[in-house]
């Protein structure tokens, strides 16, 4: 069975990974969210199915829709170096 | 409680003139006039009930093993009766010369803070409490000195600081480390440090501390950076405070140091007495010198006090009765002579606005009364009998040659000629005839005038007095004779 | 009967001021403020008289001792910041009144202040009482939000970036104590100060945890070189707001810091922590003081003075390891440097609010001839500048006296001279500061219609700090009733 | 049942990996997602060693933890209303550029 | 700028690798067992009649943590409020309406959530779930309704919409005071009707929660129709 559980923390350390190492933010959330999913189940694995209830419910989907719409906000400006007022101008388009 | 009131009252009268703000002008120069006064008469009958050996002491706790108090003893007195008493003329002397000038609620508050707090030197019963009462000196002296709010007297502040606040420091650090090892040590006649007196080289360590917090304030050099520049300031704070308040404030400090802190006896066996009297003779020989060359009237009587606040140090480090008492008797002796020069200086600045010993020319024509007051003084500076500076200078020398130390001697010979030559040439400058032509009226602003004669005339009754019981001298003998165990000339 | 209660009174009162404010609607709000600030200086007061009175006592929460439940302590130490926290409190909240009267309702967070503020009064409280080292992770959070919020409170943009650096060294920090206090009760499998006191037995785990959450608080606390993100938020909240901030809520970590260092953990436990944290204090003072010194802007001076002032609450660490006296007087001496800090901070950026608000800007070196037209401003200055360079006679001099004796017993001479040379730099950028406005000048300065009544505020609390000095004893009283001393069986 | 042991190592990694994106990374919401990780790490650090317990996890690691991620929740939200705010004011979406002058309120 | 940048990655690197040796020896240190308190609470909790030791935990022995988190939750709401740059615009967005696909599943999701919620309460007290987790649930499927425009809050700072977030908060104060005045301490329940009480307070907890949650999200939520800038 360890091998499920290896598996499983790899996975969360890849999205977790994957999420930090991307430009485009949406892309980052996503993939938070993503990460928010595989942690229930890993709360499960861990048998705690209450903490895996709050982080489905919170974690992924409060924390997400958040986030999500801050992107919207930012209007999915992912250039990580954004020079100033030009650079909002463009983001208002 | 009663041992309080030197304190109290002027800071009282602080806190109401401030609170008067800057148009209540007469309720101002009444609430001010009536404290002095008043507090004047408190300090005398303080002085009576001393010379019958009645001293008050009185404490408040502060911190853990740490009280804050005062006693009115007799060497106390004697530099409180001084600021108290002068603090009144100079007063109306203020009045006059501030006449037209601004912010002078803050001047008069924190005028009469000062002398709250220089009682508070004069009378605290322990270091701590001294230490404490000059550090509050320290801070209300310096809205005076920046005062005219000018670029220059901000940087005369800001060096005042410098040195005031590091001295401070360094008297802090050294009875912090008192305490730490012998606890409370009130001023005892002779020395209170019996319990502690084999820690020698922390002793010694604690010594050198303490001058160099004192000797800021006493210009001790090389401490003595911040007086001449604080000159800028008006001229009744450069009369009060650095005539009579603040500068006394230092050496009053060695004096209570080594009289009654260490004792002449455990200084000299220290061996830290003697590198003071060098010090203090070395700064009495250039400071002389310096102020032969100085054109600035107010710098070169800023100069000659440096000069004559080392006769205090000297005296008393040279740790024998008839010096320390010729000190002691030099502090009230001194603020006299030299709080009359200074009024001089200010009057015929207010006056003719005449700054420079080069442009006096005819000033003593112009002002005949402020010129012979000043003339009065000087000599009593420069040792003349019978006037006042005699009489303390003769007790510093007997002092000196009694205790066998002849280049003290010397010191104290050269410095009354270097007098001679600093002080004669304002004298012969004045007297020359010049653009000031003889006044129609009053020469100046009579309430300048009138202080300025008083103290002239304080001048010459010190000097008459000297052996008569309540003169400073008596005074000065009866109050440092207990640290000599007894000792009577 | 009510009195047995305090504790919970302390919070809960708070707590429903700031509920109650926030339904109250903006124009309401001010009342309900000042209706929970006068009960709490009034739960306050009772609770230093009964700490006095009947010494240290724990409240179980929920009837549930630890370590089932959460146990409050209200000992000396806390009291005493509950009470520094109520006096200040008092004055922000008077000041408040009149600095965020305005008839724009858009303005200063839609006039959530008073919410935010109450809320910030509740976690302090509460962190000062509790004695459970998870239920500080959930304090720290609620000061941690409160206090970045009412940084961004003006909505400009200096204030947001402010804001925003504030919030990530918070959530750095936040995380970081967590991971301590997993690894703790990993180890320890106990949550409550006294028990953890009790049990602590050497062990790479537990000492890592703990080690990791003094970290976290140094960085809350913003000791150098965790001081990143203190000057441009204190120096761009709101003043009523930077007053809070630089007096009490650097104090609630570090009040957390001070038990854990001096009650839970055993000397020498974390090895020479001590001995960094007080080098660390020192560097904090010398390098808060040299930066104030060089600012052209009047808040952003005075928040780098907190930067120094912060790093002598550092150096009771080594000074407490050197024996019974040094240990007595060093805690009294930090406790009456907290007190007397907070008073005269406070005073300090609520009177630098005033300035700016009658100059119209913050610049320094624009403020010539202040001492003319606003007297009682540049008195508070005067005051509050006396306090912090710790001249006597002032509770500054109270505590500096009591920490340089606490070195001096100690035999540790550079401590003091820490000390004193701390000093020596405070007087250098507060005069530098006094000189400016004591300077001839013919500012004509604005007249805010609020200004004469608001602006005894910060001259009382300046005036408080100074007059301290009288309080000390008291001070002492309470450091002996605090768990600390009783712990290690000492008495000042 | 050594298997707690991977989920407390992913969580060491998890924490170490947040620490850097928070230091690291510019974007402010990269530097919120980061605080996340780190959250998430501390958890899961927290309830595996909590497995430790002999008859079931231990439920005081649990209840943290359900503290934990609200807590955490009321910060990522407070982070994203600032950054919202400060992207309106300044146009910036990182920390490392100087706002345009007189922004200044 | 490449070295400037480079510096920049140095300290982060270090810092997450220092930080990474240290918990890792940390945890290697520790025994393979560890009760910490779990059988202490168990024990408590089977006393008190609560089957679910982690409801126990966060309702009853460390309740005051939980009243402090429902006053982080509403802080935050607050917080987020506070940094509105236009209240009134609130939501116009969220209520611009949905597209097909979520507004199908909404409208499927919807019901189940709330039954979800309201199950997890009722079994909180024996089996997994309780307060925390339904009020998440709660919260989720009320954030869902407003992305899906079903359901249209007339926001506005509005007496009543301000009563609705501070309630939650309000309740829990009073619960927790109202033991004090039959002489127990804060948060301590009456042993003869503790179940029942504390069932009422997850209730009520649940809804404060799940409505906090949505408020938190709706004082979030951007307004951009009239673009995001001053």
């Amino acid at each position: 069975m360890h091998v499920f559980d290896i598996l499983l923390v790899g996975m969360l350390i890849w999205i977790a990974v994957g999420s930090l190492n991307q430009n485009r933010l949406f892309k980052s959330v996503v993939m938070l969210i993503i990460f928010g999913l595989f942690m229930a189940i890993a709360w499960i694995r861990l048998g705690s199915p209450d903490v895996a209830l709050a982080e489905a419910a919170i974690g992924a989907g409060v924390t997400g829709a958040l986030m999500l719409d801050a992107v919207g906000h930012l209007r999915e400006r992912a250039t990580p170096y954004p020079l100033g007022p030009e650079a909002a101008e463009d983001a208002d388009e | 409680m009663i041992a309080w009131v030197p304190v109290a009252v002027p800071a009282l009268v602080g806190l109401i003139t401030l609170m008067l703000g800057e148009t209540r002008g007469r309720a101002r120069n009444a609430v001010n006039l009536l404290g002095a006064i008043g507090s004047s008469a408190v300090v005398v009958s303080l002085v009576r009930s001393a010379y019958a050996g009645d001293t008050f002491t009185s404490r408040i706790p502060m911190l853990p093993g740490l009280t804050f108090g005062v006693s009115t003893d007799l060497l106390g007195l004697l530099f409180s009766a001084v600021a108290t008493v002068l603090w009144g003329v100079t007063l109306v002397y203020a009045i006059g010369y501030m006449d037209h000038a601004r912010d002078r609620a803050r001047f008069f508050g924190f005028f009469a803070w000062c002398i709250s707090a220089a009682n508070g030197v004069a009378l605290a019963e322990d270091p701590i409490s001294l230490f404490i009462f000059y550090e509050v000196l320290s801070l209300t002296t310096y809205p005076l000195v920046v005062h005219n709010g000018t670029p220059e007297a901000l940087a005369a502040g800001r060096k005042y600081l410098f040195y005031a606040l590091g001295g401070g420091a360094a008297l802090l650090v050294g009875v912090a480390w008192l305490a730490s090892i012998a606890g409370p040590t009130p001023f005892t006649p002779g020395g209170a440090l019996g319990a502690v007196a084999g820690r020698n080289n922390e002793l010694r360590a604690i010594f050198a501390l303490m001058v160099a917090g004192f000797g800021v304030k006493a210009a001790l050099m090389p401490l003595h950076g911040w007086l001449p520049g604080a000159m800028v300031a008006p001229a009744p704070v450069s009369s009060l405070l650095h005539a009579v308040a603040v500068v006394k404030a230092g050496v009053f400090g060695i004096i209570r140091l080594v009289n009654e802190l260490y004792g002449p006896e455990l200084a000299t066996s220290l061996g830290v007495a003697t590198p003071l009297a060098l010090l203090a003779a070395a700064t009495i020989l250039i400071s002389s010198v310096i102020a032969l060359r100085q054109d600035d009237l107010k710098r070169r009587l800023a100069y000659s006090t440096i000069a004559q606040l080392s006769y205090i140090t000297l005296g008393t480090a040279l740790c024998s009765p008839l010096a320390a008492a010729g000190a002691v008797a030099h502090l009230a002796h001194h603020a006299v002579m030299k709080i009359t020069m200074f009024f001089t200086a200010g009057s015929v600045y207010e006056t003719l606005h005449v700054k420079k010993v080069s442009q006096m020319p005819g000033v003593a024509r112009r002002m005949p009364l402020t010129m012979i007051s000043f003339a009065v003084a000087a000599f009593a500076l420069a040792g003349i009998p019978p006037l006042a500076g005699f009489a303390s200078k003769w007790l510093l020398a007997a002092g000196a040659a009694e205790d066998g130390s002849v280049w003290a001697v010397l010191v104290y010979v050269t410095s009354g000629a270097l007098a001679i030559g600093y002080m004669v040439p304002v004298l012969t400058s004045a007297l020359r005839p010049g653009k000031h032509a003889p006044a129609a009226g009053p020469e100046s602003d009579p309430r300048m005038l009138w202080p300025i004669v008083a103290v002239a005339v304080l001048t010459v009754v010190f000097g008459l007095t000297a052996g008569l019981p309540g003169s400073p001298t008596h005074w000065a003998i009866t109050a440092i004779a207990p640290s000599f165990g007894g000792w009577t000339p | 009967m009510l009195l047995d209660h305090l504790p919970a009174l302390l919070v809960a009162v708070p707590l429903t001021g700031a509920a109650l404010s926030f339904v109250a609607g903006h124009r309401r709000a001010p009342h309900v403020a000042l209706v929970t600030a006068a009960a709490i200086v009034a739960l306050a007061v009772a609770l230093v008289a009964r700490v006095l009175d009947a010494g240290p006592f724990r409240y179980a929460v929920g009837g549930w001792t630890a370590p089932l439940g959460i146990d409050l302590v209200a000992d000396g130490a806390s009291a005493l910041f509950i009470v520094l926290t109520a006096i200040v409190g008092m004055g922000v909240t008077l000041y408040a009144t009149a600095y965020f009267r305005t008839d724009d309702e858009t303005a200063y967070g839609h006039g959530l202040f008073w919410t935010l503020w109450l809320f910030m009064w509740t976690s302090l409280n509460a962190l000062f009482l509790t004695g459970d080292v998870f239920n500080v992770y959930v304090c720290l959070e609620l000061v941690g939000i409160s206090a970045v919020t009412l940084v961004t409170l003006s909505g400009g943009a200096e204030a947001l970036r402010a804001g925003a650096r504030y919030l990530y060294a918070s959530m750095l920090g936040a995380m970081t104590y967590l991971l301590g206090v997993a690894l703790l009760y990993a180890s320890v499998g106990q949550l409550d100060m006294t028990i953890l006191a009790d049990t602590l037995t050497p062990d790479v785990t537990a000492a890592t945890g703990l080690a990791l959450m003094i970290a976290a608080l140094v960085l809350k606390t913003a000791l150098v070189p965790a001081h990143f993100w203190l000057p441009a938020a204190h120096g761009s909240a709101p003043s009523p707001v930077s007053a809070a901030l630089s007096s009490l809520v650097v104090k609630g970590s570090y009040f957390v810091i001070l038990r854990l260092m001096l009650y839970v953990i055993p000397v020498g436990y974390l090895g020479g922590t001590d001995v960094a944290l007080g080098v660390l204090g020192s560097v904090a003072i010398v390098w808060g003081s040299v930066q104030a010194l060089f600012q052209t802007r009047i808040k952003q001076l005075v928040a780098y003075s907190t930067v120094a002032q912060v790093g002598y609450l550092f150096l009771v660490f080594p000074l407490a390891r050197l024996g019974a006296d040094a240990f007595a007087l060093a805690v009294t001496g930090v406790l009456v440097h907290a007190v007397s800090h907070g008073l005269a901070k406070a005073g300090l950026f609520l009177a630098s609010g005033s300035l700016m608000s009658r100059f119209g800007h913050d610049r320094i070196d624009d403020m010539r001839g202040a001492a003319r037209s606003a007297p009682v401003l540049t008195l508070t200055v005067a005051l509050a500048g006396i306090t912090m360079m710790g001249l006597p006679p002032s509770g500054g001099f109270g505590a500096k006296w009591l920490l340089v004796s606490s070195a001096l017993a100690g035999g540790a001479w550079w401590w003091a001279a820490v000390l004193v040379a701390g000093g020596l730099l405070a007087a250098a950028y507060m005069f530098r500061l006094l000189a400016v406005l004591l300077a001839d000048g013919d500012a004509v300065l604005g007249t805010p219609a609020s200004a004469p009544r608001t602006e005894w505020v910060p001259l009382a609390l300046a005036a408080a700090a100074v007059v301290l000095v009288a309080a000390v004893p008291l001070i002492t009283d309470l450091a002996s009733a605090s768990n600390i001393l009783i712990r290690a069986g000492v008495t000042p | 049942m050594t298997s707690y042991l991977i989920y407390v190592a992913g969580g060491a990694l998890l924490y170490a990996l947040g620490t850097y994106g928070l230091l690291a990374r510019r974007h402010l919401i990269h530097k919120v997602i980061s605080a996340n990780l780190m959250g998430s790490g501390v958890f899961l650090i927290l309830i595996g060693l909590g497995n430790r317990a002999e008859g079931g996890p231990d439920p005081v690691p649990q209840a943290m933890v359900l503290t934990g991620i609200v807590v955490t929740v009321a910060l990522t939200a407070l982070g994203l209303a600032i950054i919202k705010r400060y992207y309106s004011a300044t146009g910036l979406t990182n920390l490392d550029d100087e706002p345009p002058a007189g922004e200044r309120p | 700028m490449s070295e400037h940048r480079h510096r920049t990655r140095l300290l982060p690197l270090t810092a997450a690798m220092l930080m990474l040796g240290v918990i890792g020896r940390a945890i290697l240190a520790l025994p393979t067992t560890g009760d910490g308190l779990a059988v202490p609470m168990r024990a408590g909790a089977e006393a008190s009649g609560i089957p679910n030791v982690i409801t126990a935990v966060l309702l009853d022995f460390r309740g005051y943590d939980t009243l402090l988190e429902i006053a982080v939750l509403m802080l935050a709401t607050v917080a987020v409020l506070s940094l509105r740059e236009d209240p009134a615009a609130l939501s116009r967005r969220i209520a611009g309406g949905a597209g097909p696909v979520l507004g199908t599943l909404t409208r499927a999701l919807a019901p189940i959530m709330l039954l979800v919620a309201g199950h997890l309460v009722l079994v909180g007290s024996s089996g997994p779930g309780g307060a925390f987790q339904g009020g998440a649930v709660l919260g989720a499927a009320g954030i869902l309704l407003m992305l899906s425009g079903y359901a249209r809050p007339a926001w506005a700072s509005r007496r009543a919409v301000r009563w609705v977030l501070a309630v939650g908060l309000i309740v829990f104060i009073g619960v927790a005071l109202y033991p004090l005045l039959s002489g127990g301490t804060l948060l301590q329940y009456p042993p003869e009707n503790r179940k029942d009480l504390i069932l009422l307070v997850e209730a009520l907890l649940t809804l404060s929660i799940g409505a906090s949650l949505v408020s938190l999200f709706l004082a979030s939520a951007s307004s951009t129709e009239g673009g995001g800038r001053r």
